[in-house]
Formats: C-alpha cells, structure tokens, sequence
C-alpha cells in the first residue's frame, strides 16, 4: 500500500462516515427545512470525499474522468434539486421554524 | 480497503430507507428518496472499486443526471396536480 | 415552473449535456454497457426533462407529436429494412455477414444500424407516452 | 442579444460538448470520433432548436471557466461550514436557531445569480429558498451562518467573476 | 465473499422496501418508495455483474418509470381505497404456493456453480464464438443484436405497440389536437 493508497482510504471512510452523520442529522432535526441542512452535509461533504478518494485511488486515466464529471454533475444538480425542494415547500404551506431572539 | 465504507454506505442506505418510510410529510419522503439517490450513486461507484472493475460509472453518471430529472417531475406534480402543465409566456426577459 | 429561475438556469445547461450522454452510450454499446434501449430512454428522458420545466406546448414547438408518432415507426421499419437488404444479399433475414465483404466488418455495420433503429424507436415511443400522460 | 453572441454561443457549446465526447468516450477510433462530430452537431441543433441559447442569457457552457478561481474559494467554505454542521448534529444539545433571512444579489445575469443561489445551498446551514428578481430568500440553521451571508463576501465575490471579460 | 454479504444485504433491503409499499396507503408515497426499489434493484444488478440491466434499470426506473406513474396519479385520487376483508382462499392459495417454491428450492442448481444447465449449453458457443464471429468486446450487445436479433425485433416491436396501445388510450383525435395548437398559438 503505497501514500497515496491509505490517504484515498482515509478520505473514503470519512466520507461515508460523513454521509452516516449527515443521515443522523436527518433524524434529529426536528422540521423539514433544518433535515435539508443535515441532508446537504451528505450532498456536498460525503459525495466530494469519496468521489476525491477514489480519484486519488484511480491515478489519471478515463475513470477518474469520469468519477470528476460525476462530481461536477452531482454538485450541479443536488442544490438545485434541494432549492426547488425548499422553495416548493414553502409554497406548500410548511413554515419554516424559526427562532429569531 | 474500499470493503468498510461499502458497508458503512449500505447502513445508511437502510437509514435514508426508514427515513423515506417515516417521513411525516410528503416532502420528507421526496428528501429521502434524493437522498438514497445520491448514496445510489456513490455506492456504483465504490462497488466498481471494490471488484476492481470500475466499468460501471457509466450507471453513476446515469443516476447523477436522470434523478434530478425525477424530482423535478415530482415537485411539478405537487405544485400543479400534473408533471406537465404549460407555462404561461409572461416571462420574455428571464430566460 | 415559470417562477423556478434557478431551475431553468441548470435544465438549460444540463439538457445538452444529457443528450450528448445518450449518444454517447448509443454508439458505445460496443464496448460498454449500454445500447439501443438504454441511449433511446435517456434520449427520451432529456426531452421530457424540457417539457416539464418549459410546458408541453413549448416542447410541442419543438418537437411535435406526429413526427415522434413517425419516427416509431420509423425505427422498427429500419431494423427490418436491415433484414430486407440482407435477404436481398443473399443470406438470412438478419445475417449480417452479408452486408460487407468480410463477415466481421458486416457484423459491425449491421449491429450499428439495427442499434440506432432500436434506439428511434424507444426515445419516440417514451416522448409518445410522455406527450399521452401530460394534460394539454 | 446580437447574432454574433449567439454564434459565439453556439460555437462555445459545440466545443465543451466536444470536450465532453472526448472525456467519455475512451475509444478515439476513426469511426467513433465521426460519430462523436454527428452527435455534437444533433445535440447542437436540437438545442438551439428548443431555444436553450437563444434567449437573453447565455448558457454557453463554457461560461464555467469564469467561475473556476471563485470554484475552489467556495470548496474550502463549503468544507468549514461542513465541519460546523456536522459538529451541531453531533453536539448532544444540538444547537441550531434557524432564522430566514433576506439577501440582495448584486448579479446582473440570470446565469450568475444561479450560481450565486446554488452556492448558497451547496454550504450546508444556508439554503436558498426563494429568488425573485434580486432577492434571495435565505434559511439559515445558525446565527452565525445568517451573518456570514450578510457580509456579502460570496456576493462580491460571484460579482466580480461575472464581470471578467469574455474567455 | 464480500459481495456475496452485500447482495444479502440488499436483497434485505429490497424486501423490507416492499413491505413498506404494500403498507402504504397514499398512493403518492408509494411512487416515491418505488422509485427507492428501482435504485436498489439497480444496485442489486451491480453486484450480480449484469451490468447492462442494471443501465437498463438505471435509466427508465429512476426517470420515465416514476414520471409515467406520477403522470397516471394525475388521473386518479392519491387515496388507496382499503378493504379490511380477509380473504381467506388468498391466503391459503399464497401460502401454498410459498411452500411449492420453497420446496422447489431443492431442484435448483447451485448459485453461480459452473455446470449449471445454464452456462453448459449456449453460453460457451457465444463466449468462445463471438469474439471471432462478431468481433465487438460487449458480449451482451453481441447476443441482443446478432445472435438473438428476432428477440430483439420482437422487443422493439412491442415497445411500439405499447406506445400505439397508450395513443389508442389516451391520445386525442385529431381535430381536437389541431384546435388545442391553435389556441395554445
């Protein structure tokens, strides 16, 4: 096992782990709009560690080409998904909770 | 190496399950299931790594484009009871 | 969706870039996964993406629903045409061994050609199907 | 928008699609590399035929290369605000006090104000919610977050980017 | 051995998302743990190696299958209608059939073992063969476009009846069609 090896296996188990706390987050927030907080942890950390791990991993060639486009996709499309998630349940008559002191 | 974070990716596919399960409104079910699509395609992706054959990014690529596709339909029908309603031409200068 | 900004923003970026994908994996069945079927659904899912963010009368403009009715047609009429041309080569409905001087250049032309029928016919019968759910 | 823009535009999404062809496909054969030209043209046209680069703003795919430098400024916010919310899940007490907040986008295209609301949502404890004209409607899971917005760095920071001259 | 974890795992997976759409009764939330049962079975294609299905499940699970299902929900009500009744018959009748197939299981040859009737027969022909009779790499595109080319005829054509079936459904006439543009104009 060479460096770069045990660093892309540090940085994929900390990215699943990351994806395991974010579920948790998931589950303790108590209303729809902070779990979306909890749920873009998994979105942006998880995804970008293990997609960079494995890319770390794979060395230049075509499938760590593909791995980065899948990132760029992925961080594309989830906030966009996300906010149209947000925004749709605002308008579906879901306050948001807040506590402004 | 890649077989701990395999697992570690499989339980929280079984959290965004249950999640998707006892979701209490209809947007937490959608937030589950956005969710388990992002796990999805994390999950080929380490898979092919895991076999050392990392062949099946093309299924990953698939998913990163086409479930954005999926929740935009599902929030168009719950915004208008239908995934296709035309849109009204009052917006020149937007876009 | 007329109020989505943001949305229409990354349809309009991402809308080529999965049309591309599916030509991509239409002509790259050889190698890899993928074909016919799988390239004409995601096709398909590239236009049904524009008419649920833009309407279906925008997507009607672009495309309108008796051309996708004859390019169904069309698709399975050119899997059979290959059958015909190599019946009138000389070899079996299907045969592609005569479609060119060697056997393996036929197969190739052969399977290309019947892959892109195959793929006509599933991206137009998914518009088709899209265009027979949506509400005018 | 002039003709010339929308040739250039044109121009501009025929090569990053190209780029995109040559990133997937792996073989670079004679006969593939033709059908990767067909292909680009089809996706071309079919694209200019729904009018996705006709309209006032480009989509022009190659806008992207702006937006690299403020790219990784906004990876490294994304990590720390990572870190920060990771730390509230774990936190037994959990310590969030959501608040909406209000925010102006200093952006003149709708690309740029795309961007501008995406990253806003890509750092977790901030998510756009709403945008209408210039306004951004913004939940935010701590104080802290809502007042790192207000400070308009990202704002400025997309500003200035969108202002670059042409690539 | 790993994998063989992995597949149980999912396979767990997969029933208890069954078990959770039979126990649904919004239809709306069924679609959605439908589409969390098409990624699964994708994943679960993955690991089996069958890569191509697993593409073909990929691309019209996750997209077309949910919007064709939401696109059907948008004519009809949301609310399953529950019946309370037991059938008894039914019930005796699964059960029955549960116990043949489980009785069945005996017969079946070992899973993945190398003298199954499966891999014996055809299977040497094509994978020896192809790559000196066809020539591309994609053993499956091989088979699907060549050595089964009929099936595949006969697929595509059911495809486009399919498509014809749901015109003859849902399509409107023509002249309807042709007032509907001019308004929309």
């Amino acid at each position: 096992m060479t460096a770069i090896e045990i660093l892309s296996g540090i940085l994929v188990i900390l990215g699943s782990l990351s994806i395991i706390v974010g579920l948790l987050g998931v589950y303790r927030m108590p209303d729809f709009f902070t779990r979306l907080h909890a749920a873009s942890v998994i979105d942006t950390l998880g995804t970008i560690l293990i997609l960079f791990g494995l890319i770390l991993y794979a060395g230049l060639n075509i499938v760590s080409i593909k791995l980065l486009l899948i990132l760029i996709f992925i961080l594309i499309t989830t906030p966009t998904a996300a906010h149209a998630l947000a925004k749709s349940a605002l308008h579906g008559k879901l306050k948001p909770m807040t506590d402004d002191d | 190496m890649f077989e701990i974070p395999t697992f570690m990716i499989l339980l929280s596919m079984l959290l965004a399950l249950v999640s998707a399960i006892i979701g209490k409104t209809i947007y937490d079910k959608i937030l589950a299931v956005n969710i388990f699509g992002t796990v999805t395609v994390l999950f080929i992706a380490l898979f092919g790594f895991l076999t050392k054959r990392p062949e099946f990014l093309d299924i990953a690529l698939v998913y990163a484009l086409i479930n954005f596709i999926s929740t935009v339909a599902i929030l168009k029908f719950f915004e208008y009871g239908d995934i296709s309603a035309s849109s009204i031409e009052k917006e020149k200068g937007d876009i | 969706m007329e109020h989505h900004l943001v949305l229409r923003v990354v349809a309009r970026i991402i809308i080529p870039l999965i049309m591309l994908f599916a030509l991509y994996v239409q002509f790259h069945g050889d190698y890899g996964p993928g074909g016919g079927f799988q390239a004409g659904v995601i096709f398909a899912s590239s236009f049904i993406l524009y008419g649920i963010i833009f309407g279906i009368a925008k997507l009607r403009q672009v495309i309108h629903p008796s051309f996708v009715r004859s390019s169904a047609a069309f698709g399975v009429l050119i899997y059979v045409g290959v059958g015909i041309v190599t019946i009138l080569n000389g070899g079996e409905f299907l045969n592609y061994n005569v479609l060119s001087q060697s056997a393996e250049a036929g197969q190739h032309i052969g399977i290309m050609i019947i892959e892109f029928g195959v793929g006509l016919t599933v991206a137009s019968t998914m518009i088709i199907l899209f265009f027979a759910f949506a509400k005018p | 928008m002039s003709n010339y823009d929308i040739f250039f535009h044109k121009i501009s999404l025929i090569i990053s699609l190209a780029l995109l062809w040559l990133m997937l496909s792996g073989h670079y054969t004679p006969l593939l590399l033709l059908l990767g030209l067909l292909s680009v043209l089809a996706v071309t046209i079919i694209s200019s035929r729904m009018k996705l680069i006709t309209y006032d703003q480009p989509i022009l795919q190659l806008y992207f290369i702006r937006f690299i430098p403020y790219g990784f400024w906004l990876l490294i916010q994304v990590i720390k605000s990572n870190i920060d919310v990771c730390r509230r899940i774990l936190n037994p007490k959990l310590p969030i006090s959501p608040r909406l907040i209000s925010l102006k986008s200093s952006q003149s295209s709708s690309f740029a104000r795309m961007v501008y609301a995406n990253s806003i949502t890509l750092t977790p404890g901030t998510i756009s919610i709403d945008l209408d004209g210039s306004n951004i409607e913004v939940h935010s899971l701590s104080l802290e977050g809502a007042e790192g917005l207000k400070t308009g760095k990202m704002d400025k920071k997309i500003t200035d980017s969108e202002a670059q001259p042409y690539v | 051995m790993t994998v063989v974890y992995i597949n149980i795992i999912i396979l767990c997976l997969l029933v208890i998302t069954a078990i959770a759409i039979n126990q649904q009764d919004n239809l709306f939330a069924t679609t959605m743990l439908t589409g969390i049962f098409s990624l699964l079975s994708a994943s679960l294609f993955v690991c089996l190696d069958a890569v191509d299905v697993a593409f073909t499940e990929a691309a019209v699970g996750a997209g077309i299958a949910l919007i064709l299902f939401l696109g059907s929900l948008a004519f009809i009500k949301y609310k399953e209608k529950i019946e309370n009744k037991v059938s008894v018959f039914g019930l005796i009748t699964v059960i029955l059939t549960g116990i043949l197939l489980i009785y069945g299981i005996h017969d079946i040859p070992g899973f993945g073992v190398a003298d199954n009737p499966v891999q014996t027969h055809l299977a040497d022909k094509y994978i020896v063969g192809s790559s000196k009779e066809i020539g591309i790499p994609n053993l499956v595109t091989a088979v699907l476009a060549s050595y089964r080319g009929y099936d595949t005829l006969g697929e595509v054509v059911v495809i486009f009846t399919a498509g014809i079936g749901v015109l003859m459904l849902l399509g409107r006439s023509r002249e309807n069609y042709k007032g509907l543009i001019e308004r929309e104009d």
